[in-house]
């Protein structure tokens, strides 16, 4: 026993078709069958076992973690249901191969169905929740593909797109319902759920989980109020409209109901939901059906209805209601069936579907329309086609309910007016299509379809005459074994027999069918009665309510994403703020236990400049050149700060930056709007103003409580083995080329891409040039002043000396190659302020993006270096040595490393500096085009 | 330390001071920008120069080593200072700055300007 | 071997750097031989560090032979691990989709391409803090060059708001470092877990402080509400294999947030545990909401699929709320199916765009592509993934999250929102399908071949999603037991300062 | 004796940075800013001796230097700047 | 125009000095170490640098350029305490100047170093070169005597530095 | 000391973010600029405020904590470098969008108070 067979070989089968397809239509059709065929055999060598009353079961380990395991079981119910995908698809697949023209790719057809057919077995045959899940929204997806085969009509996209929408909700809230029952018996096992149905019923959650079970199964079995997308699915090619929407796919949704009888049903909300449900869409179905001139549609409607039929007999609760359900479903599938291959063959030989024009067929196809009028009466529940039987049985079951309390008779009384409706559209179709009269503008001249292509039809006709003669020989197994599968307890005892004798159920047929004959006697006046509704079109409506979903959707983003980065950057501001001062509001007390350094003059005024050049560059930011210089004069500050308080490397690198950045803000200015407009509307000041205010206070508060409160680090670690085992005296030099030498390399690797950043960008800049300054005054005649040069070009050796020894002294006292890169930079920047490009760039040959490359790479040989000696990248190397007459001098390997940071830095700021002065010397060019 | 030393270096100190601080208050005072051009340049000059030397000699005696590294700011501070007064003067003249009534020759300015001849 | 943690960020930095000079330097076709074996080389090396720290327990590379907490330490644990080898796939699929040719719409494409997967790299293996904010930056430089690949108004403009943006957060960043070693004096994370606990009152409050700035951080790098406003347009106007590559870069925040605060601000803080939990949640919903609501608003293939981005940052970020080993274990799946499927739709998008002329990827009619069947099935493909439809990863990650929900109250908010957000991606990737491969004109006879490798690079970033399912067992059994060491701070500290955790 | 001069100095030069800082504000034109600019340069070398004096150390002997040398390419840099627009031509 | 090495081991032997001199300085040593390191940085630096060079006349005559020197220094300590006074003063006695000085120096090295002179010393400012470098503008603070001043920049300054440049 | 250095901290914080407020991306350069001196000297504060301590061994006898010392010069270089990009990105996005507007489109003047626009260039 291989259940996992039973869906792996048509899962297989779905590659067959694409394989093939080359082969000629008739050796496709064959070959798609095979396996699928195979499958079935499967079924069918194991429906022994079923019959005995062994279920069978076969599980495989898949993802426990999430409860999903590769489970089956073949029990009854399953086994109806494969026989009826696996039997109608074989049907299927011989009936397409003569409905599909030959401009439609029939392999992509083939794979997509045998897709379809496999989804739908592994629902059927699933033991385990989350697979069973996994096939069911498989077949929307297959059912998608299927719907929209015709891709260019645009019904076909839409109907589609309803259908995958529809289902696919209904497929999230399956999932939803089916995790709360996994959760509710602590499995996904489909053996514990069923055997838990009281646990499950007396859970709190359990209306939940009913809704949401039941919105899966209704919105695919097209259940009212979901039942729009059905019809529209009809743009699919008949085949399809055979298969998913008479025998199969439809019928997902009563199987979910079926499945989940044993732990859903039995309560009085699962009876008020299904039943009334059932029964709304009963009736709604079989009034629709008979105003549809499309026959499609009125298949499609009648489905409807004959689904809202079965769900209303689940609704029940009873015992012999479930099994009238089972085996509605049966028949629903064989005649229903049939009917939509005949009207496939109507559409396929005659060109319509409209039935105002399709007229008096019989003359041309009376084989065809013997066929479909045998079927179409079983769809009206006459006698000796199954159709009657279990509408028999609906009948007795309406009579014995109690939904509406006193008022319970009317179901009976509906059920009969559904039924007649029933009956009046079957003779509508039978009537309209193959009599009254002749037919009207049909593009082709209708005739017989090709032999093979009705067999399925026959077949399936057969079937109803056989089910209806000799129900209990024929299906009398199945409905008990499927039955019990559903009721878990027992089956109840039920008469599978043409005849019950003179009783209400008959009676109500009888109604039903002299009330049918009467309504489509006096239609047209139903027909006039009708057309004052606007019939609604749900497509438009559906498209409609997506459209305005959409529509409010791009309102909120538009809103929301207006694309002003003063927005976004508002919003991250608010929001630190939040984050930070909220915590604060735990914090009592400001200031913490650390004695406090007195204050003196030097700060204060240091604190004064400070704060008064900062409000300076604030007040004045659109006068650009100014604020920059009052920014300057903040950096200058800053150094001296960190002189003042005992950093003297930070000083040194504040500095060095500071000027670099002035010299690039400087370069920057130039192609940039000198002085900018007031922008900003006074609320929006003073709204910045507070939020970046409060933002200053949180920041300040926090830096005072921690400046006050006392420090514990790792710090002094740092301090005990930086000589010893860095050797270096000076601590923060050791921390950057040692302890934290990598966070080192990365900086510098960020200067270098930033650097590569920089020339990408100038790279594509076509930039405006000013030909005046902001007054309008025309630049000065002297682009290189003498003195300058004179000057520029002498101090330049002594700058590089300073450099080398501010690198050398980098390890023991303040300095290092960072610094010493800066001022190399400024040194040569300086040369090109005071000669320009066009005189240094043949005295000035060196391709700095190597140098950027090497200095990197310098400094990771460095640390790469230590693998030679067994140790962990960066580990560094320091020695003493004495050399007569020179004296003792120390070598590290940090000095390399440093060495490579210098190069970085002087490679990085010259690419962006030189590159940048070269952008204007290539070509001037007016500033035509000003935007601001 | 020594009496004399002490005295040497807070005499330096002291007159350094006055003097930077006289450049910085010739700065803020006098009438027009390159009146303004000369107090910075010349008295920080000397200004920092004395405080330089207060350091020199502070440094080699607490030291016990002479420390003339100090003079290398003077040197650098007396090389750039005229280029920035020169290239400050540059920036006047071509901005045309308001020049205080009593200066005499002030169309020399405008030639200067030019870099023409006089 | 026993340097192999450092491999991932050392291979990509060197051949960034070598591809800088002669003679790699001199040509396209010299990069892409080389970074493309280089990635493929780091594939591997990604790979057998994953292995090695499955195996043999958490690997610790002691930079410089400075011992935690004083020195810098990487630690390669199964998170970290996880995540260098799903960068390095990520990459090389985006890498061969560049070498097509859009690597040569500007220069220094793959230098800068390695440099911003070291960094990247980097991030995820980083146990020092400081070197975390470090190696942001250099991903984030990296990334800032690597957006204005290809020029044009759009990238610049997005360009701006992104690194505007991003260096206000990095000055976010370090204020809450400063805070952090202010108040705890340590900068190695699992020390700073240890020694967060013996903090008094004062001190708790400003290490919350900096506990949650640090969330504005790297909420604001994972694109969380709301701090999610720079994606789209950012993600939209990045050429293809740059956007591709930052599917990866949004998971670099919520890594740091998991790491952070589940390491720091563990269970075992204190007063100072979960801090950020009770805003996570209402963020995380909210950004999975407005997610959905760009996916519906999208008038592009591009920007629909930017905002499956802050969907599934919406997904993850509910999935850290729930502060839980089941849940982490199910975002740490979700994250691998969600980063590369979403890399392989930026590429696919750009595919689209190239063959539809003027329409580009916008959902309008437009001229029949001539080579839509390959697209076609590659998008539909990627589609299920995303929208979680079976049989791909994408619901066996969404599953999981809704599983890991059940028993909190937040599942109220959280079942409805993730699924009503599947949703909202099904109806709007299912319309993007139908219009942009259905809808046409007419016929064109404008041939624009497709280069192999482009197809190559898709279907290597799409095959990862079977496969995820087919061994979603052992697959899950991972991100288990990366969940649990993850959570298992004691364990975690020990690993790094021995006896630490006392 | 030499605190009391060192002192004197400091307020001295304060004193001088607050002038400074008077003459940035009030310009009237942008040389004169930048001249402010440049002698603030130059009284921070001031503050920085001072500071090495107070505190008995050289460790700022090098800040001082760059100040000096660094003040005046940022100067220049203003100036050209102000004549030409474009400091690198 | 590319400078003409003298020797090609010290393309700039003025500055191999002073570099040796400074980095000594710098270093506030005479260890042999450093007397090294100084004479390779002397050698080296010039070497790198001697392409960002522009050939100018160079020192002939050291003692007459020290006498210069110190002179200057001179001055400077003189016009500080002037111009100390002339701020200190009440600036409406003021009586600025501006003054063209003719020149007879022709190379632009010695005329930057007469031009920081003359910004150095007495109350006066160079403010601009002409452009054929016959003229040096001259601001004054305090002009009493146009010519006397002028000469005093000729004679004082100018002079010496023609000797030592010999031009 | 602490609390004038803590409101120095915070005014330049104020500063910083008010000008990253600004519309225009050379404003908001610096008010960049400015917050990473807010930002250089909060993180240098985490080490404390230590006079006369320099971490220099053998030149103090009490030694200021180096770690954040080393940690700002860090984030100084890593801030110029983003400086540098983000300036350099401010001019090609005048080059590429004619305007200087972080937004790339200039919005139109806000309604009111337009009496006192003044046009500057
Ligand atoms: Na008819
Ligand atoms: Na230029």
């Amino acid at each position: 026993m291989n259940l996992l067979w039973v869906v792996l070989l048509p899962l297989i089968g779905t590659l067959v078709p694409l394989l093939t397809e080359r082969f000629g239509r008739s050796f496709c059709a064959l070959s798609v069958a095979i396996l699928p065929a195979w499958s079935l055999a499967l079924v069918l060598m194991y429906a022994g076992d079923i019959f005995d009353g062994q279920d069978l079961r076969q599980s495989i380990e898949w993802i426990p973690s999430m409860g999903l395991d590769l489970s089956f079981r073949l029990d009854g119910l399953s086994l109806l249901f494969l026989l009826l995908i696996l039997g109608i698809g074989l049907l299927v697949i011989l009936y397409a191969r003569y409905y599909l023209s030959s401009n439609d790719s029939m392999g992509r057809f083939y794979a997509y169905l045998i897709l379809f057919m496999t989804s739908m077995v592994g629902i059927v045959i699933s033991n385990n929740l989350i697979q069973l899940w996994m096939f069911w929204e498989l077949t929307s997806i297959s059912s998608f593909l299927l719907i929209s085969f015709w891709s260019h009509k645009s019904e076909a996209r839409k109907g589609a797109r309803m259908a995958l929408t529809v289902t696919g909700a209904g497929g999230l809230a399956l999932l939803a319902g089916l995790l709360l029952i996994g959760n509710i018996v602590d499995s996904y096992d489909l053996d514990t759920v069923l055997a838990n149905g009281d646990l499950i019923r007396s859970h709190a959650i359990y209306p939940v989980a009913l809704i949401l079970v039941l919105l899966g199964a209704f919105t695919k079995s097209a259940q009212f109020p979901f039942h729009f997308w059905l019809p529209h699915a009809m743009a699919a090619p008949t085949p399809v409209s055979a298969y998913l929407h008479s025998a199969t796919m439809v019928k997902a949704g009563i199987f979910l109901m079926a499945r989940f009888y044993p732990v859903l049903a039995g309560t009085d909300l699962w009876f008020m939901i299904v039943s009334l449900t059932g029964l709304t869409t009963l009736l709604l179905g079989a009034y629709i059906a008979l105003f549809k001139h499309d026959l499609k549609g009125l298949l499609a409607y009648s489905t409807i209805s004959h689904l809202g039929l079965i769900t209303l007999l689940l609704g029940l609760n009873s015992d012999l209601g479930a099994v009238a359900a089972i085996f509605h479903i049966i028949n629903h599938a064989t005649f229903k069936a049939s009917l939509f291959m005949a009207a496939g063959i109507i559409d396929h030989e005659s060109g319509s579907r409209d039935m105002r024009k399709l007229n008096g067929l019989w003359k041309y196809m009376p084989y065809t329309a013997t066929l479909a009028i045998v079927a179409a009466l079983s769809m009206a529940g006459v006698p000796l086609l199954n159709g009657f039987l279990s509408k028999e049985m609906f009948f007795a079951e309406t009579l014995n309910q109690s939904i509406l309390g006193s008022l319970s008779w009317i179901v009976p009384l509906l059920a009969t007016v559904g039924a007649a409706f029933s009956v009046a559209y079957s003779l509508r179709f039978i009537h309209d299509v193959f009599f009254n009269g002749e037919p009207i503008d049909l593009p082709k001249t209708p005739k017989e379809p090709p032999r093979y292509m009705k067999v399925p039809v026959e077949i399936l006709v057969a079937l109803c005459l056989l089910v209806g003669i000799f129900p209990a020989y024929v299906v009398g197994d199945l409905l008990s074994v499927a039955s019990f599968s559903v009721l878990t307890h027992g089956v109840p005892i039920h008469n599978l027999a043409i005849w019950h004798g003179f009783n209400v159920p008959l009676f109500m047929s009888l109604l039903a069918m002299v009330g049918g004959a009467t309504i489509y006697y006096n239609r047209r006046h139903l027909f006039q009665f009708q057309s004052h509704f606007d019939e609604p079109d749900a497509k438009h409506i559906f498209e409609g309510v997506i459209q305005s979903i959409v529509k409010a959707t791009q309102r909120i983003t538009t809103t929301l994403e207006n694309g002003s980065l003063q927005r976004y950057i508002s919003f991250l501001l608010l929001f630190t703020l939040v984050m930070g001062a909220l915590p604060l509001l735990d914090l009592t007390q400001n200031s913490g236990s650390r004695p406090q350094l007195p204050v003196d003059g030097m700060t204060l005024t240091g604190a004064l400049l400070m704060i008064l050049s900062a409000i300076a560059t604030v007040i004045w930011h659109r006068k650009r050149f100014l604020a920059l210089i009052f920014l300057s004069v903040v950096g200058l500050i800053v150094s001296l700060v960190f002189a003042r308080f005992s950093a003297p490397d930070l000083a040194l690198t504040q500095l060095s930056v500071e000027i670099v950045t002035v010299i690039l803000l400087l370069l920057a200015l130039y192609f940039l709007p000198q002085n900018t407009l007031k922008e900003s509307s006074p609320s929006r000041l003073s709204r910045d103003l507070l939020v970046s205010g409060l933002l200053g206070c949180v920041i300040g508060t926090i830096c005072y409580a921690m400046l006050t409160t006392p420090l514990d680090s790792i710090s002094d670690f740092f301090i005990a083995n930086s000589k010893t085992g860095g050797g270096g005296t000076n601590v923060v030099n050791v921390i950057l080329v040692d302890f934290r030498g990598f966070d080192t390399l990365g900086e510098i690797t960020v200067l270098g891409i930033a650097a590569l950043g920089i020339f990408k960008l100038i790279a594509k800049m076509r930039i405006y040039i000013p030909i005046s300054d902001d007054k309008g005054r025309t630049w000065s005649n002297d682009p290189h002043p003498m003195m300058l040069e004179m000057v520029s070009q002498s101090l330049l050796p002594l700058a590089l000396l300073v450099s080398v020894y501010i690198f050398l002294r980098g390890h023991n006292v303040p300095g290092g190659g960072f610094i010493a890169g800066l001022i190399t930079s400024v040194a040569i920047i300086q040369q090109y302020i005071a000669h320009g490009v066009k005189w240094i760039k043949p005295r000035i040959t060196t391709n700095y993006q190597w140098m950027i490359a090497g200095g990197i790479l310098m400094a990771t040989s460095t640390g790469l270096g230590s693998w030679l000696f067994d140790k962990p990248f960066l580990s560094t190397w320091f020695d003493h040595f004495h050399l007569p007459w020179i004296g003792e001098f120390e070598l590290a390997s940090a000095m390399v490393f440093d060495l490579g940071v210098y190069f970085t830095v002087v490679g990085a700021v010259m690419l962006i500096l030189a590159n940048l002065g070269k952008l204007s010397t290539s070509e001037r060019f007016d500033e035509t085009k000003e935007n601001d | 330390m020594e009496f004399w030393i002490e005295l040497i270096v807070s005499v330096f100190l002291v007159t350094g001071a006055v003097f930077v601080f006289i450049g910085s208050l010739g700065l803020a005072k006098l009438p027009d920008f390159y009146t303004r051009l000369h107090a910075p340049t010349k008295a920080t000059t000397l200004g920092m120069s004395c405080l330089l030397i207060a350091s020199v000699v502070l440094v080699s005696f607490r030291g016990g080593y002479l420390s003339l590294h100090e003079l290398l700011i003077t040197l650098f501070l007396l090389i750039t200072a005229p280029v920035t007064a020169h290239m400050l003067a540059k920036t006047a003249m071509h901005h045309k700055l308001d020049i205080v009534d009593r200066t005499s020759d002030k169309e020399l300015a405008k030639k200067a300007r030019e870099r023409m001849a006089p | 071997m026993q340097h192999l943690p450092i491999l991932p960020i050392l291979i990509p930095m060197l051949a960034g750097v070598l591809m800088l000079l002669p003679p790699i330097g001199n040509s396209i076709n010299r990069h892409r031989f080389f970074s493309v074996s280089v990635m493929i080389g780091l594939v591997i090396a990604s790979a057998l560090l994953l292995l090695t720290s499955h195996q043999q327990g958490t690997q610790m590379y002691v930079l410089g032979g400075w011992q935690p907490p004083f020195g810098i330490v990487l630690v390669a644990d199964r998170l970290s691990t996880m995540m260098v080898l799903l960068t390095s796939v990520l990459s090389l699929g985006a890498l061969l989709y560049a070498c097509a040719g859009d690597d040569n719409d500007g220069m220094y494409f793959h230098p800068l391409f390695m440099f911003l997967v070291m960094g990247v790299n980097g991030a995820f293996l980083t146990g020092d803090i400081f070197n975390l904010f470090v190696f942001f930056e250099v991903l984030l430089i990296a990334s800032y060059a690597l957006l204005i690949h290809g020029g044009g108004k759009q990238k610049t403009k997005a360009n701006v708001h992104y690194v505007i943006l991003n260096l206000v957060g990095s000055s976010i960043f370090l204020f809450a470092l400063g805070i952090l070693y202010g108040t705890i004096g340590s900068l190695n994370i699992a020390d700073m877990a240890v020694k967060v606990r013996l903090l008094d009152e004062p001190g708790q409050a400003l290490v919350k402080a900096g506990g949650l700035l640090l969330l504005v951080v790297f909420g604001l790098k994972a694109a969380m509400l709301p701090l999610h406003f720079w994606l789209p347009r950012t993600y939209a106007a990045a050429s293809a294999p740059v956007a591709a590559l930052f599917a990866i870069m949004t998971k670099v925040g919520i890594y740091s947030i998991l790491r952070v605060h589940t390491v720091i601000f563990g269970e075992d803080a204190g007063a100072l545990a979960s801090i950020a939990v009770p805003w996570l949640w209402p963020l995380a919903l909210l950004t999975l909401v407005i997610g959905a609501i760009g996916v519906l608003a999208s008038p592009s293939l591009r920007l629909t699929v930017a905002n499956l981005v802050i969907v599934s940052v919406g997904t993850l970020l509910v999935a850290i709320a729930m502060h839980r080993e089941s849940a982490t274990s199910a975002a740490l799946y979700y994250m691998i199916h969600t980063t590369l499927v979403t890399g392989a739709l930026f590429l696919l998008a750009d595919l689209v765009s190239k063959q539809r002329g003027k329409a580009e990827d916008r959902y309008v009619i437009a001229r029949k592509m001539k080579r839509g069947k390959i697209i076609g099935i590659a998008f539909f493909i990627a589609a299920l993934i995303v929208v979680g439809m079976p049989p791909l990863s994408g619901f066996v990650g969404k599953v999981l999250i809704l599983q890991s929900a059940q028993g909190l109250d937040e599942i109220a908010w959280v079942w409805p929102i993730v699924l009503l957000a599947g949703l909202a991606s099904l109806i709007a990737i299912s319309r993007a399908g139908t219009t942009i491969f259905w809808r046409y004109t007419e016929d064109s006879n404008i041939d624009i071949p497709i280069a192999p490798l482009r197809v190559i690079a898709i279907v290597l970033l799409l095959s990862a999603s079977p496969l995820l399912v087919i061994f979603g067992g052992p697959v899950t059994d991972y991100t288990n037991m990366a969940a649990t060491q993850l959570h298992d701070t004691t364990q975690s500290v020990d690993a790094l300062i021995p006896g630490g955790s006392e | 004796m030499l605190s009391i001069a060192a002192t004197i100095a400091t307020t001295l030069v304060c004193l001088s940075l607050i002038l400074n800082l008077w003459r940035l504000f009030k310009g009237p034109s942008r040389p004169d800013r930048i001249l402010a600019l440049d002698t603030m340069y130059i009284n921070s070398i001031a503050l920085i001796i001072l500071f090495g004096i107070f505190s008995a150390t050289t460790l700022y002997f090098e800040a001082a230097l760059l100040i000096a040398m660094l003040g005046f390419v940022s100067t220049a840099a203003m100036c050209k700047y102000i004549l030409r627009g474009d400091l690198i031509e | 125009m590319k400078a003409q090495p003298r020797f090609r081991l010290f393309p700039m032997p003025a500055h191999s000095i002073l570099l040796f001199i400074i980095w000594l300085l710098l270093n506030n040593t005479l260890a042999p170490g450093h007397l090294v390191l100084a004479a390779f940085l002397a050698i080296t630096i010039p070497l790198l640098t001697s392409g960002l060079q522009t050939p100018q006349p160079s020192f002939r005559k050291p003692l007459l350029t020290t006498r210069y020197a110190l002179m200057v220094v001179w001055d400077i300590i003189v016009a500080n305490f002037e111009v100390a006074l002339l701020v200190l003063g009440p600036s409406k006695k003021l009586a600025p100047a501006f003054i063209a000085v003719p020149l007879d120096i022709r190379h632009e090295f010695p005329i930057t170093i007469l031009a920081s002179t003359v910004s150095l010393t007495p109350g006066t400012v160079s403010a601009e070169v002409s452009e054929d470098k016959q003229w040096l503008y001259v601001h004054v603070l305090h002009l009493t005597d146009k010519e006397a001043l002028i000469a005093l920049i000729k004679q004082r300054y100018e002079k010496p530095l023609m000797e030592i440049f010999e031009c | 000391m602490e609390a004038v250095y803590a409101f120095c901290v915070g005014a330049l914080t104020t500063c910083g973010f008010f000008l990253v407020l600004r519309g225009r991306t050379f404003t908001v350069v610096m008010g960049l600029t400015l917050l990473s001196y807010a930002v250089n000297l909060f993180l240098f504060a985490s080490g404390r405020l230590t006079l006369d301590g320099a971490a220099v061994l053998g030149q103090s006898t009490v030694y200021s904590d180096p770690l954040p010392q080393a940690l700002v010069l860090t984030a100084i270089v890593i801030g110029f470098a983003m400086t540098a990009f983000v300036v350099i990105l401010a001019m090609r996005s005048r080059a590429d969008q004619g305007n200087d507007h972080v937004d790339g489109t200039v919005p139109p003047p806000p309604p009111r108070a337009t009496g006192s626009y003044r046009r500057n260039s």
